[in-house]
C-alpha cells in the first residue's frame, strides 16, 4: 500500500507540474483517526498528502461531477469561443470507475475532461461496523497494520482483523479494479468474492410479500429524509431533485410514512442502471437505513432482464435507453 | 390546349383504396381540392380486410386507421361514396366528370354510428367483408373504424310482394320481422298500409303471393296467412295495438260508407288527428266484409273486432243512416270540412235474360247479403249458381252449407279464367260442388213463375279479350238445359249513387261510378274524395283499403294545403328486385295451412282456416328470400333516435370539374371456384386467402381464432397453395399476382402465432420475395417458425367425408407423387383485374392491357392512354401496398405538375375568430354531458352525471344533450361559451379519437383555444361495455369525468409554432431517380439542386440500353437530360462532394465541393436519390477468365453490336451471384428479368444459340412473368440450384464448364460455355452511412435507407423533410424508380407548398434548469427532434418535428422534459382523481 | 425503453411488497376489442384476488 | 353514499394508462363491438406507452388506487 501511495504521489505531482490536469480528487489523511477525506489538488507539491489506503470511502466520482458542473457553469457566462476547458484527474478504484463510465454514457463530460489515476482496492473499512466491533468506543488513535486495524480507544487497545469490517459492498465486489483508467497506479488487487453478490437478495426474494412490506416499511420509517443518500450518490446528479421540484409536487414534504416510502422508493427506482455498489450512500447514512438491499435487487434485475451491469463498459448504452425485441426478458407482460 | 388560367385546381381520385386514400391526401395537403369517388358504401379497400402486413407484421387496420381519419376529416377531401364514373369529357387540366350516385338510405350528416339501426333489422345476410365466412345485417358498416362511419342499407329493389300488394305493404319486411319472432312489430308494419289484417289475412286475393319470387323456386310464401297469423296474435292480445294519434286538429271529415275503403280512410285521418264521422246504410259496419263475405271465410266476431280498433281511434260509425235518405248529401258537404265516398257496389248486376224475375232466381248479392244479416234462407236442392268470380264461391259454398243438396257453378270460361281466388275454387271443389265450365245461361226455365231450369248454351274460347282473358263464343245449337230449383247469378255489382245530388256538382261517368283522380282519389268537387269499389267498380278489399288510405292523405293534404299530388306518383313496376339468380336455392316446401276437414265444413258455418302455429309461421316466414335485401321493414327507422334514416332517397346524377383524374379502382381476387379441382366452394376447409385473413383479424369472423369452417375446430396441418389463377394461362392469367407468396408466408406465421399447433406447409413454384426485407422475412418463416415450403403444385384435392380433411397429391421433384392429408387449405388467390375495369376505362376513356389491367406508359407507369388521367395501385398490375402508395404519391405529384398554377384555389381556408385573452382569468369550466341517443343515457343516467359535474370544483356550467354532436349542439355550446366567459370546455361522449377534434373546433370558433378542451369517453369505454350495470355504469362515467375536470384545470392554451419554409429542394444523386425528381419538382414550380458525385448524370441508367418491357432507355435518358439541362430551375452540380448538412426540414443549408469550390445551397427539404452499386462478384472466376461476364457487360455487348458475340453459341447464366446468401441476406429483384431479357436477345439474335439460366428461384412478377414464359418457348432452359448446392464454373481450355446438379435429373450435368453470364446484384451505396448521419437518418441492416415506414411510407424518412428514392431505398427497376422519384417529390410538395410548417401543439418543450443534457431523452426519441445542445448544457426541442410521443417525457429522470397536451400535472390530476375527494 | 422501464417496476415493487399483480403490463391492438375486454376481466380478476390495496397508500387526513 | 358503499361487496378499482394509437383505440372498438366487461377500471389515455412515467403507477398507488393497468 505503501509503494502504491509512493506511486500515486509522483503521479500526481507530474500531471499537475505538465499542467495535464488543473486539479487531482484524491483522498487525504481524515482529522479524525483511521479517515481519510476527499481532496482537491491544485499544485504539485501538495501532491505529498494524497493518501491511498482501506480508510478510503467515498466514491469521488461525485466530486468529478460537481467539480465540472461548477466549473461548466461558470462557463456559461463566458463566449463560447472564449470558454476554458478543465481537466480534472481522479484517484479512481473499480467503483469510481464505474461511476465515471456511467457520467460518460450519460453525457455529463467529456472522456479528455476527466483524467483517470487507476488505482486497485481490496475494500474499505465499514467505520458503523468498526464502532460495533469495538461496542462503540471512541477511537483516539488508530492505524493499520496489515490485515489488521489496531487502535487505542476510551475503552483501551483494540485490535480488529480488517475483514472483520469490511464495508458489505466490498465483500462481494466484482470490480475491485480500474475498469478504465489513463494511468494505473500498482498492480491489480485480487479478486473478492463476487459470486455470492445477489446472496442477500435472494434470501429476501424468498421471504413471503408481507415480511417484505414489513421490512421495507420499517427501514423507511428510520429515514429522516436528510438526504445525505442523495447527495453521496455519483449517480445522483439531477439539477433539481424530484423531492424538490413543484408543478407538479411530486412527493409531500410533511411527516408522512408513505411520503418516505415514495421517496426512497423512487430515488432508488432511478438507479436501475445506474448503481455501481459503491456503498456511499449506506456508510453516509445517519439512521442505517438498509438501502443496499434495494439497490442490489436493481442491480440484480438489471442483469437478469437486460444483461447489464451498470458502467461495466464504455461501449454499452444506458440500459433504459434502449430495447432488445429478441432477449430481453417478456415474462412481465399479461397476456389474458 | 386548356390555358394554364383555364384548369381546374381540383382532382378526382376514382377509387378510395389505400392508393385512393394516398393519392387523395397527398393531393390535399398540397393544395388541391380532391373528389375522392367510392363505388362501396366506406374507404379502406382491401388494405382494411387485412389483418397483419408483411414483412414487419404490423396490424393492417392500426396502421391504416389514422389515414382513413385523416382523409376523412380533411376539409379539401370531399369523400363520395356509392357512386359510379359515367363519362368524363374535357381536356386535361378541365375534364366534367359525370357521376352517379346510388341511394345510402342513410343521412351521413346526422348518423352517429351507434348501430341501434342494425340490432333491429330482421334481414341477415352473408358478410362479404369477412369473405361471407359471418354475417351482418342489410343496414350495416363494413368494420366498425369505417369511414365514413354512418351506416348504408343495401337494397336491391322493391321486392316484388310489395311493388304487387295493391296497398304496397312492406310484405317482405312483415314476413322477416314474423321469422325474427317480432310479430307485433310485424302487426305495426302491416297497419302502417292497411288497418285490416285480421280481414285481409283471410281474405285477400293476395298479388303479393302470385309475385313473390319464392314461387320461382318451389311454391311462394304463404303471405296472407302470415298476415292472418300476427293479426290474430294482437286479435287475442290483451293490449291490441293502437297506433299514436296525433293531436286534434279540429277538422271534420265525413265519411259515405263503412266498407274497407270508408273504414280505412277514416283510420288514417283519425291517425292525423282528424274528427271522423261514418254513415252506413245497413245495419252492420263493414260494407261487403260483414255482408259479403260469408262467415265460414271472415267471422263477423273477427270482423268486428278489426273495426273496433278504428271506433276506439275515436272514429264514429253511426249505422242504419243511409245518406241521401236520412241526411241530405249536401249537408254533409256544409257541415264537414272534407267528404269521403266510399259506399261500394252493393246492387247486383243482373243476368238480362228472360224469366230473371221469376221465384227462385236471386242474386249473389242479395243472397248473401241476407244470409250475413242472419236470415235463414234454404234454396232448395239444386242450385245453379252463375259466375265464377268470388261472390259465385261464396255464393255456392254458403247453398252447401244451408243444406242444399245439388250445388254447381256454371261459368262460361274455364277454370284458368275464373277471377276467384284459387284456393277458393280448391275449397269449394272439395266441399263437392261441381263445376260447370263453358256454359252461358240463355233463358231462365220455369214453372208457374217458379225456377224449374235454366237453359245454358255451350261455348268456345276465342281471342283474348281487353281483360287479358280468352273470349267466350257461343257454340250455335248448343243449348241445354239444366234443372234446378234455384238460380244465383253473381256476374257483377254495381254502385247505387242515387244520393249524389245534381247540385253537388260531383261527376259520375257512363259506367255509373263516381269520376276521380287515380292518384288521389279526389273528385272534380274540391273536398270530395271517393275510392273503393265506387270508383272502380266491384274489386278487392286490398283494393279498397288502398283507395281510402290514399284518399286519406289526400284528404289531409287538401286540409292543410299542401299540393296533393306532389310526389305520389310512383311506378311499382320499375327497379323490382326480381333479377336474382335463384337457381341454387334449395327447396323448402310450403308449410302446410290448416283447414278444418271438409267433410265439418259442408255443413258449419266454422271458420275454415285454423291459422298456423307459430313455429309454422316462423318457418313458413323464413322461407323468404329476401330478394329486395332490404325488407323495408323500417325498425331502423324507428331505432334511429338521431332520424338519419331515409328510405325515399334516390338515385341521383351529378357533374363535377376537376383539372386530372386518378383512377385507382384496385383489384379483384381470383374467384377460386374456376380452378375446380381445389375444391373451393364444395370443400368446406378449403378457404381463400382473404378468407384465412380474416379468420386471422381480431375483428374477423372467429376474433382471431383459427379454425375450420366444418367444425370450428383449431386446425393442425394447414397447406397454402400458391399461385390459384396466377401464373396460369389454363384460367386466362398469365401473369404472376406479385405478392402472394408474401402473403401467404405472413398468413402462415401469423397462423402459428395464433395456433401454437399450427404446421404449416406452403406449395410453391417460385419463391417470389423479391421485395425489401422479404427474403430476410421467408428464411424467418422457415428457420424460426419452422414452416415447410414444398416446390410443387398439387394436381388435385379430395375431400375425406368422415372428417372433411383434405387429401393432396403432389409430385415429389424425382416425379413421383405423395398424399398427405391436411385440416385444412388455404388457397393463393391471386389479383386480377376490377370487375369494372371495362367499364371504368370506357367511361375514363383510357385502354385496357392485353390482360385487361389499365395500360400504363413505360416511362411513366402512373400515366395512362389520355393524358390528365393518372392511374396508381393494382390497376395498373398486381402489386404490393409500398408500390401502391408510391404510385399513388406519384399519380398525385403528376396531377399536381399538370395543375400547380391552380394549387389552393378551390380548397376551403378555415377562417376562426381571434382566441380571447386568458390572461388573469379564473378557470371557468363548463361540462356538456351527452346522451347520445341512448347509446349513453340508456345506460348511464345523465342528469345524475350532468348535477354531479356541477359539484366539482371549477364547474361554472353544465348542460345535457340529445346530441352532442349535432350541428345545433355545437352552436350553443358556442354561445355558452361566450355567455359564461368558459375558459375551460369537457365533453362527456364518445371518443376523443372520433370526436375531439370536431369540439375542438367549436371551442376554436367561440374564440377559445383549442387546447382547452377535454373529455369524458362514457360510451365507448363505458355506456357500451357495461350495458347491464347501469350503476356502475354511471358512477364510471362521474369518475371519469372528475379526471377529465381535474386535468381540464391544467390545461394550457397552447399555440403551435410555425417555421418559415425554403422553397428549393437537394436532390443528393443525379441517377434517374434524381434527375426524375428534379423534373418533376421543376413541373410543380420549385426550384432543385442536383448534386452528382460523378462527372456525368445518369447513374446506373447510363449503362441500361434496353428495358426489358421493350422501352429504348437510351433515348429515354437522353430526352431527360436535355429537359434537366434546358430547365432554369434545375442547377446541377457534378463530380461534387457533400460537405456537411445543417438544419431541418423547412431550412437546411448544405455545403457542397467540387472542382470550382465551396458552395452553400439553401433548401427546404431533401430528396436522397444516391443510388447503389453493382456487387463485384469474388466467385465463378470472375475477372479471371474472359469467358466470365456480367450482365451489364453482356448488354453493352449485345447492343454496341460487338462482333465478338457472334461466335457465342452456348451461354450459361447464373443468378443470384451474391444475392440472397449469408453477408447479402437480400434478393436484387431485377436480375431475373435482366437475364430473360438478354437471353431473349441472344436467342431472337441467333436461334441456334443454347442458353440455360441457373436461378433459384425465377422472380418475374406481375407481368415479367410473360417473358418468362416467353423464354421458356423459346427454348431457353432453366435449371434450378440450391444455395448449398451453387454452381460450379471450372475454366476448361478455350471454354469454360459449368458443373450443377439437376433436381429433375437427380445428378450433376456438366455445361460448357462460350460465355458464362453473372447476375450480380445490388450493393448499397458505402455513403449510405455518412450521408445518413448528415442528415440522421438511419440505414437497415443490409446497408440501405430505412423508410420511416416500410408500408404506408415507403418513401418518408421519420424525420420530417427528408425523402428518398430510387436504389438508396431498394434494389428496383428503373420504371419503379421513376415512379418512387414522382412519389418522393409529391412527399417534399406537401412541405414545399406550404409558406409555413405548422408543429404540433401538443410536443415536448423543456425546463432548461431541470435539466442535466444527460442525452437519454435525445437516444429515446424516434423522431430526432430532441437533442443536447452541448454549448447550453440542456437538450431542446425541435417542436417542429416533435411528434408528442411523450417518450422522451418519461425517460427523463430529472422531469426536465414535459408534454403539452399531457403534462405531469394534467396526467398526475387524473391519477389523483381516480377516487373521490 | 418503456418495456425495460416496467419490467424493472413490476419486480422492484414486488420486492419491496406490492404484489405483481397490482402493476400489469401488457398490450392491446387496435383491432383487439376482445382482447382489451379479456384484459380488463383478468385484471379485475387477478386485484380482485389480492384484496384492497393497503401499502404505500397515503391517508387522506 | 360513504355508508351505501360500506355496505356494499368490496370492489376493486384500478387505473388503466393506455397509448391512445393501440389500447386506446382497442377499447374504443370493445365498445363498438359491444364487448361486456368489469366497470372496475378507469382509463388515462397518453400519446404513448413511451409517455408513462414509472412515477404516475407509484403515484397511483399511492392515490389509493388497487392496481395499475398500463397498456400499450
Amino acid at each position: 500500500m505503501e509503494n502504491i501511495e509512493t506511486k500515486l504521489r509522483e503521479e500526481a505531482n507530474r500531471l499537475l507540474l505538465e499542467k495535464k490536469v488543473d486539479v487531482i480528487i484524491g483522498f487525504e489523511k481524515g482529522t479524525l483517526p483511521l479517515t481519510a477525506t476527499p481532496c482537491f489538488i491544485t499544485k504539485p507539491e501538495e501532491a505529498d498528502k494524497l493518501v491511498w489506503n482501506n480508510l478510503c470511502t467515498q466514491n469521488l466520482a461525485k466530486f468529478v461531477h460537481d467539480l465540472i458542473t461548477a466549473h461548466k457553469n461558470s462557463q456559461k457566462r463566458v463566449k463560447p469561443e472564449d470558454r476554458k476547458k478543465k481537466v480534472i484527474g481522479v484517484v479512481a478504484r473499480g467503483c469510481t470507475t464505474r461511476s465515471l463510465i456511467i457520467h460518460l454514457q450519460e453525457r455529463q463530460y467529456g472522456r479528455d475532461e476527466v483524467f483517470i489515476i487507476g488505482v486497485p482496492c481490496d475494500g474499505y473499512v465499514d467505520g458503523k461496523g468498526l464502532k460495533v466491533k469495538i461496542n462503540g468506543a471512541d477511537i483516539i488513535e488508530g492505524s493499520m497494520d496489515g490485515a489488521q486495524i489496531k487502535m487505542k480507544t476510551s475503552d483501551g487497545d483494540k485490535t480488529v482483523d480488517f475483514k472483520d469490517v469490511l464495508a458489505d459492498c466490498c465483500k462481494t465486489c466484482r470490480f475491485n479494479n480500474p475498469i478504465i483508467s489513463d494511468v494505473m497506479i500498482g498492480s491489480p488487487a485480487p479478486p473478492m468474492n463476487p459470486d455470492a453478490e445477489y446472496d442477500d437478495v435472494k434470501e429476501f426474494e424468498a421471504k413471503t410479500i408481507e415480511e417484505r412490506w414489513a421490512y421495507f416499511a420499517k427501514e423507511m420509517e428510520k429515514c429522516i429524509r436528510c438526504y445525505a443518500c442523495r447527495q453521496a450518490c455519483p449517480s445522483c446528479y439531477c439539477p433539481t431533485c424530484f423531492v424538490e421540484q413543484s408543478q407538479p409536487q411530486w412527493v409531500g414534504i410533511g411527516e408522512d410514512a408513505t411520503d418516505t416510502q415514495v421517496f426512497q422508493f423512487m430515488r432508488l427506482y432511478h438507479m436501475v442502471g445506474r448503481c455501481v455498489d459503491c456503498g456511499s450512500c449506506v456508510s453516509v447514512c445517519p439512521m442505517g437505513v438498509d438501502l443496499r438491499k434495494f439497490l442490489k435487487k436493481l442491480d440484480k434485475d438489471c442483469l437478469e432482464f437486460f444483461g447489464n451491469r451498470a458502467g461495466s463498459s464504455m461501449e454499452d448504452m444506458p440500459p433504459l435507453g434502449k430495447f432488445d425485441e429478441h432477449h430481453d426478458k417478456q415474462d412481465f407482460i399479461y397476456n389474458p | 390546349m386548356i390555358k394554364d388560367n383555364e384548369k381546374v385546381g381540383a382532382v378526382m381520385v376514382v377509387g378510395a383504396g389505400i392508393a385512393g386514400i394516398q393519392a387523395s391526401l397527398d393531393l390535399a395537403n398540397s393544395g388541391m381540392k380532391v373528389y375522392l369517388v367510392e363505388n362501396g358504401i366506406s374507404i379502406g379497400g382491401v388494405m382494411a380486410q387485412l389483418d397483419k402486413t408483411f414483412p414487419t407484421n404490423d396490424c393492417s387496420a392500426c396502421i391504416l386507421s389514422p389515414k382513413l381519419v385523416e382523409v376523412g376529416r380533411h376539409p379539401n377531401v370531399n369523400i363520395m361514396t356509392r357512386r359510379t364514373v359515367e363519362t368524363v369529357e374535357g381536356e386535361p387540366g378541365k375534364f366534367k366528370v359525370k357521376l352517379t350516385s346510388a341511394p345510402r338510405y342513410v343521412n351521413l350528416d346526422k348518423c352517429t354510428g351507434c348501430g341501434d339501426c342494425a340490432n333491429v333489422c330482421p334481414i341477415t345476410v352473408k358478410a362479404a367483408f369477412n369473405g361471407n365466412l359471418s354475417e351482418r345485417k342489410a343496414i350495416y358498416r363494413h368494420f366498425p373504424q369505417a369511414i365514413p362511419s354512418g351506416f348504408a342499407i343495401d337494397k336491391l329493389g322493391t321486392s316484388p310482394c310489395k311493388a304487387n300488394c295493391p296497398t304496397h305493404i312492406s310484405v317482405q319486411g312483415y314476413v322477416a320481422l314474423i321469422a325474427d319472432g317480432k310479430f307485433k312489430e310485424a302487426l305495426k308494419l302491416i297497419k302502417q298500409d292497411n288497418p285490416f289484417p285480421i280481414v285481409c289475412g283471410r281474405v285477400c286475393n293476395h298479388p303479393c303471393e302470385t309475385a313473390c319470387m319464392r314461387g320461382k323456386v318451389d311454391e311462394p310464401i304463404d303471405i296472407m296467412h302470415l298476415k292472418r297469423f300476427v293479426a290474430d296474435l294482437d286479435l287475442n292480445s290483451d293490449t291490441r295495438y293502437l297506433p299514436e294519434k296525433k293531436e286534434s286538429n279540429g277538422k271534420k271529415v265525413a265519411v259515405v260508407g263503412a266498407g274497407p275503403s270508408g273504414l280505412t280512410c277514416a283510420y288514417y285521418l283519425a291517425i292525423e288527428g282528424y274528427e271522423v264521422v261514418v254513415y252506413e246504410a245497413l245495419p252492420v259496419a263493414g260494407g261487403w266484409m260483414a255482408v259479403g263475405i260469408p262467415e265460414y271465410r271472415l267471422p263477423k266476431n273477427v270482423l268486428n273486432a278489426e273495426i273496433k280498433v278504428i271506433q276506439d281511434l275515436g272514429v264514429k260509425i253511426y249505422l242504419n243512416t243511409r245518406i241521401g235518405r236520412d241526411i241530405p248529401f249536401d249537408k254533409l258537404k256544409s257541415d264537414f270540412d272534407a267528404v269521403f265516398i266510399g259506399c261500394g257496389t252493393m246492387k247486383s248486376s243482373k243476368l238480362n235474360i228472360p224469366g230473371e224475375d221469376m221465384q227462385g232466381v236471386i242474386h249473389g248479392v242479395d243472397y248473401l247479403m241476407q244470409i250475413n244479416l242472419g236470415k235463414q234462407l234454404f234454396l232448395g236442392d239444386r242450385v245453379a249458381v252463375i259466375g265464377g268470380g268470388n261472390v259465385a264461391m261464396d255464393a255456392v259454398r254458403t247453398a252447401v252449407r244451408t243444406g242444399s243438396k245439388n250445388v254447381f257453378i256454371l261459368y262460361r270460361r274455364t277454370r284458368a279464367e275464373m277471377p276467384a281466388s284459387p284456393e277458393e275454387i280448391e275449397e269449394a271443389i272439395e266441399e263437392g260442388i261441381e263445376m260447370k265450365f263453358l256454359v252461358a245461361p240463355k233463358r231462365v226455365v220455369g214453372k208457374d213463375g217458379k225456377v224449374t231450369g235454366i237453359e245454358c248454351a255451350r261455348m268456345e274460347l276465342g281471342e283474348p279479350d281487353a281483360s287479358g282473358r280468352r273470349r267466350p263464343i257461343e257454340i250455335k245449337g248448343s243449348e241445354f238445359i239444366v234443372e234446378c230449383d234455384a238460380i244465383v247469378p253473381a256476374i257483377g255489382q254495381e254502385a247505387d249513387l242515387s244520393f249524389i245530388t245534381k247540385e253537388s256538382g260531383v261527376s259520375i261517368n257512363k259506367w255509373n261510378n263516381v269520376d276521380y283522380d287515380k292518384v288521389t282519389f279526389a273528385t272534380n268537387v274540391p273536398g270530395v274524395f271517393s275510392g273503393g269499389d265506387v270508383v272502380t267498380g266491384p274489386q278487392t278489399v286490398v283494393k279498397a283499403v288502398f283507395s281510402g288510405k290514399e284518399a286519406a292523405k289526400s284528404i289531409d293534404r287538401y286540409l292543410q294545403g299542401v299540393d296533393m299530388k306532389a310526389g305520389r306518383e310512383k311506378d311499382w313496376t320499375k327497379d323490382l328486385a326480381d333479377k336474382a339468380d335463384v337457381s341454387d336455392v334449395p327447396k323448402v316446401p310450403r308449410e302446410k295451412y290448416p283447414n278444418m276437414k271438409p267433410e265439418e265444413r259442408r255443413t258449419s258455418f266454422q271458420e275454415v282456416g285454423i291459422g298456423f302455429s307459430e313455429a309454422q309461421a316462423i318457418a313458413e316466414a323464413n322461407r323468404c328470400l329476401a330478394c329486395g335485401i332490404c325488407s323495408e321493414c323500417y325498425q331502423c327507422v324507428d331505432a334511429c333516435i338521431a332520424k338519419a334514416i331515409d328510405h325515399e332517397m334516390k338515385a341521383e346524377e351529378e357533374t363535377i370539374e376537376v383539372g386530372a383524374v386518378i383512377a385507382a379502382p384496385g383489384f379483384e381476387i381470383f374467384d377460386a371456384s374456376k380452378r375446380g379441382e381445389y375444391g373451393y366452394g364444395i370443400y368446406k376447409n378449403v378457404v381463400t386467402a382473404l378468407q384465412f385473413e380474416r379468420i386471422l383479424s381480431a375483428s374477423g369472423p372467429y376474433f382471431g381464432h383459427v379454425q375450420r369452417i366444418s367444425d370450428g375446430k383449431e386446425p393442425k396441418k394447414i397447406a397454402f397453395i400458391q399461385c390459384v389463377g396466377s401464373r396460369d394461362v389454363s384460367c386466362g392469367n398469365s401473369w404472376c399476382s406479385s405478392v402472394c407468396c408474401m402473403y401467404a408466408t405472413k398468413e402462415a406465421i401469423i397462423g402459428k402465432e395464433h395456433a401454437k399447433g399450427l404446421e404449416p406447409t406452403i406449395f410453391f413454384m417460385d419463391i417470389r420475395a423479391h421485395g425489401k426485407d422479404f427474403d430476410r422475412f421467408v428464411n424467418r418463416a422457415k428457420d424460426e417458425y419452422g414452416i415447410r415450403y414444398i416446390r410443387s403444385m398439387p394436381s388435385s384435392i379430395k375431400e375425406l367425408q368422415q372428417n372433411n380433411n383434405l387429401l393432396i397429391k403432389y409430385t415429389n421433384p424425382d416425379g413421383s407423387f405423395t398424399e398427405e392429408e391436411f385440416d385444412m387449405v388455404v388457397l393463393s388467390v391471386g389479383l386480377m383485374p376490377p370487375k369494372e375495369a371495362k367499364k371504368l376505362s370506357a367511361s375514363l376513356g383510357i385502354e385496357l392491357e392485353e390482360h385487361g389491367f389499365c395500360k400504363t406508359q413505360l416511362e411513366n407507369p402512373v400515366k395512362t392512354s389520355r393524358p390528365g388521367v393518372f392511374v396508381c395501385g393494382a390497376f395498373g398490375g398486381p402489386k404490393d401496398i409500398p408500390e401502391t402508395v408510391m404510385e399513388a404519391s406519384a399519380a398525385a405529384a403528376c396531377a399536381e405538375g399538370m395543375l400547380a398554377g391552380k394549387r389552393g384555389t378551390m380548397i376551403t381556408p378555415v377562417e376562426n375568430p381571434e382566441e380571447k385573452d386568458m390572461r388573469g382569468q379564473s378557470v371557468r369550466t363548463g361540462v356538456f354531458v351527452c346522451h347520445c341517443g341512448i347509446n349513453i343515457g340508456g345506460v348511464v343516467n345523465v342528469p345524475e352525471v350532468r348535477d354531479f359535474a356541477a359539484t366539482l370544483p371549477t364547474v361554472v356550467y353544465t348542460a345535457d344533450n340529445l346530441f352532442t354532436c349535432s350541428q345545433d349542439t355545437a352552436v350553443k355550446m358556442g354561445e355558452v361559451i361566450k355567455e359564461q366567459n368558459l375558459t375551460r370546455v369537457v365533453v362527456a361522449s364518445c371518443s376523443p379519437r372520433t370526436h375531439e377534434g370536431l369540439f375542438q373546433e367549436n371551442c376554436e370558433k367561440a374564440g377559445l383555444n383549442r387546447y382547452l378542451f377535454e373529455m369524458a369517453n362514457i360510451r365507448d369505454q363505458d355506456s357500451w361495455v357495461h350495458m347491464h350495470e347501469p350503476e356502475k355504469a354511471t358512477q364510471k362515467a362521474k369518475d371519469l369525468l372528475r379526471m377529465a375536470v381535474a386535468k381540464a384545470q391544467y390545461l394550457k392554451p397552447l399555440k403551435p409554432g410555425q417555421l418559415s419554409v425554403n422553397h428549393q429542394a437537394l436532390i443528393i444523386g443525379g441517377g434517374l431517380a434524381g434527375i426524375t425528381a428534379a423534373l418533376s419538382l421543376a413541373d410543380q414550380g420549385f426550384a432543385s439542386f442536383v448534386i452528382e458525385k460523378e462527372d456525368r448524370l445518369g447513374g446506373n441508367y447510363n449503362h441500361l440500353y434496353k428495358t426489358l418491357e421493350g422501352l429504348d432507355t437510351r433515348a429515354h435518358l437522353k430526352g431527360l437530360l436535355e429537359k434537366v439541362y434546358n430547365n432554369p430551375l434545375i442547377t446541377v452540380v457534378t463530380g461534387a462532394h457533400i460537405e456537411k448538412i445543417e438544419g431541418f426540414i423547412g431550412n437546411y443549408k448544405t455545403t457542397v465541393k467540387n472542382k470550382d469550390g465551396e458552395k452553400v445551397f439553401e433548401h427546404g427539404v431533401v430528396l436522397v436519390a444516391i443510388g447503389a452499386y453493382e456487387n463485384e462478384p469474388k466467385e465463378y472466376l470472375y475477372k479471371q477468365n474472359a469467358k466470365v461476364k456480367t450482365q451489364r457487360e453482356l448488354e453493352k455487348l449485345i447492343y454496341e453490336k460487338d462482333p465478338k458475340l457472334a461466335a457465342v453459341k452456348n451461354v450459361v447464366m447464373i443468378q443470384c451471384v451474391g444475392s440472397r446468401n449469408e453477408e447479402r441476406p437480400y434478393c436484387s429483384r431485377y436480375c431475373c428479368g435482366e437475364a430473360i431479357k438478354n437471353a431473349l436477345e441472344l436467342k431472337a439474335a441467333d436461334p441456334s444459340r443454347d442458353i440455360t439460366i441457373l436461378y433459384r428461384d425465377i422472380r418475374t412478377f406481375a407481368f415479367k412473368e410473360d417473358y418468362y414464359k416467353k423464354a421458356r418457348e423459346a427454348n431457353i432452359k432453366f435449371i434450378s440450384y440450391e444455395e448449398n448446392r451453387k454452381p460450379e464454373v471450372v475454366a476448361s481450355g478455350d471454354k469454360v464448364e459449368v458443373k450443377v446438379h439437376d433436381p429433375i435429373l437427380n445428378e450433376t450435368v456438366n455445361l460448357s460455355a462460350d460465355a458464362v453470364v453473372l447476375s450480380v446484384g445490388v450493393v448499397p451505396n458505402p455513403e449510405n452511412v455518412a450521408i445518413g448521419n448528415m442528415l440522421k437518418v438511419p440505414t437497415n441492416q443490409d446497408g440501405f435507407f430505412l423508410e420511416a415506414h416500410v408500408k404506408l411510407r415507403p418513401v418518408d424518412f421519420a424525420t420530417d423533410g427528408v425523402f428518398m428514392c430510387g436504389m438508396s431505398h431498394s434494389p428496383k427497376y428503373s420504371d419503379e424508380t421513376v415512379t418512387q422519384a414522382n412519389a418522393a417529390v409529391s412527399r417534399a410538395c406537401l412541405i414545399l407548398t406550404q409558406d409555413y410548417i405548422q408543429a404540433e401543439g401538443k410536443t415536448a418543450y423543456v425546463n432548461k434548469e431541470r435539466c442535466s443534457a444527460c442525452g437519454l431523452c435525445e437516444i429515446n426519441c424516434p423522431y430526432s427532434a430532441i437533442s443536447v445542445n452541448v454549448a447550453e448544457g440542456c437538450a431542446e426541442v425541435n417542436a417542429v418535428l416533435c411528434k408528442g410521443c411523450g417518450v422522451c417525457t418519461a425517460s427523463c429522470r430529472m422531469n426536465a422534459v414535459d408534454l403539452n397536451g399531457f403534462n405531469n400535472e394534467e396526467v398526475l390530476a387524473q391519477i389523483y382523481n381516480i377516487n373521490e375527494g | 425503453m418503456a418495456r425495460r422501464k416496467f419490467a424493472t417496476l413490476k419486480s422492484f415493487l414486488n420486492y419491496i411488497g406490492v404484489e405483481g399483480d397490482r402493476t400489469i403490463f401488457t398490450w392491446v391492438s387496435a383491432s383487439e376489442g376482445d382482447r382489451w375486454a379479456q384484459v380488463i376481466k383478468g385484471a379485475t380478476e387477478k386485484i380482485r384476488a389480492l384484496g384492497p390495496a393497503n401499502k404505500l397508500i397515503k391517508k387522506i387526513a | 353514499m360513504a355508508e351505501n358503499v360500506a355496505n356494499k361487496e368490496w370492489e376493486p378499482k384500478f387505473v388503466a394508462i393506455v397509448c391512445n394509437w393501440c389500447t386506446y383505440a382497442g377499447a374504443d372498438l370493445a365498445g363498438i363491438s359491444r364487448i361486456q366487461y368489469p366497470t372496475n377500471v378507469r382509463i388515462i389515455r397518453v400519446p404513448c406507452t413511451g409517455r408513462i412515467n414509472p412515477f404516475y403507477i407509484v403515484k397511483a398507488l399511492q392515490t389509493g388506487a388497487d392496481g395499475v393497468l398500463v397498456s400499450g
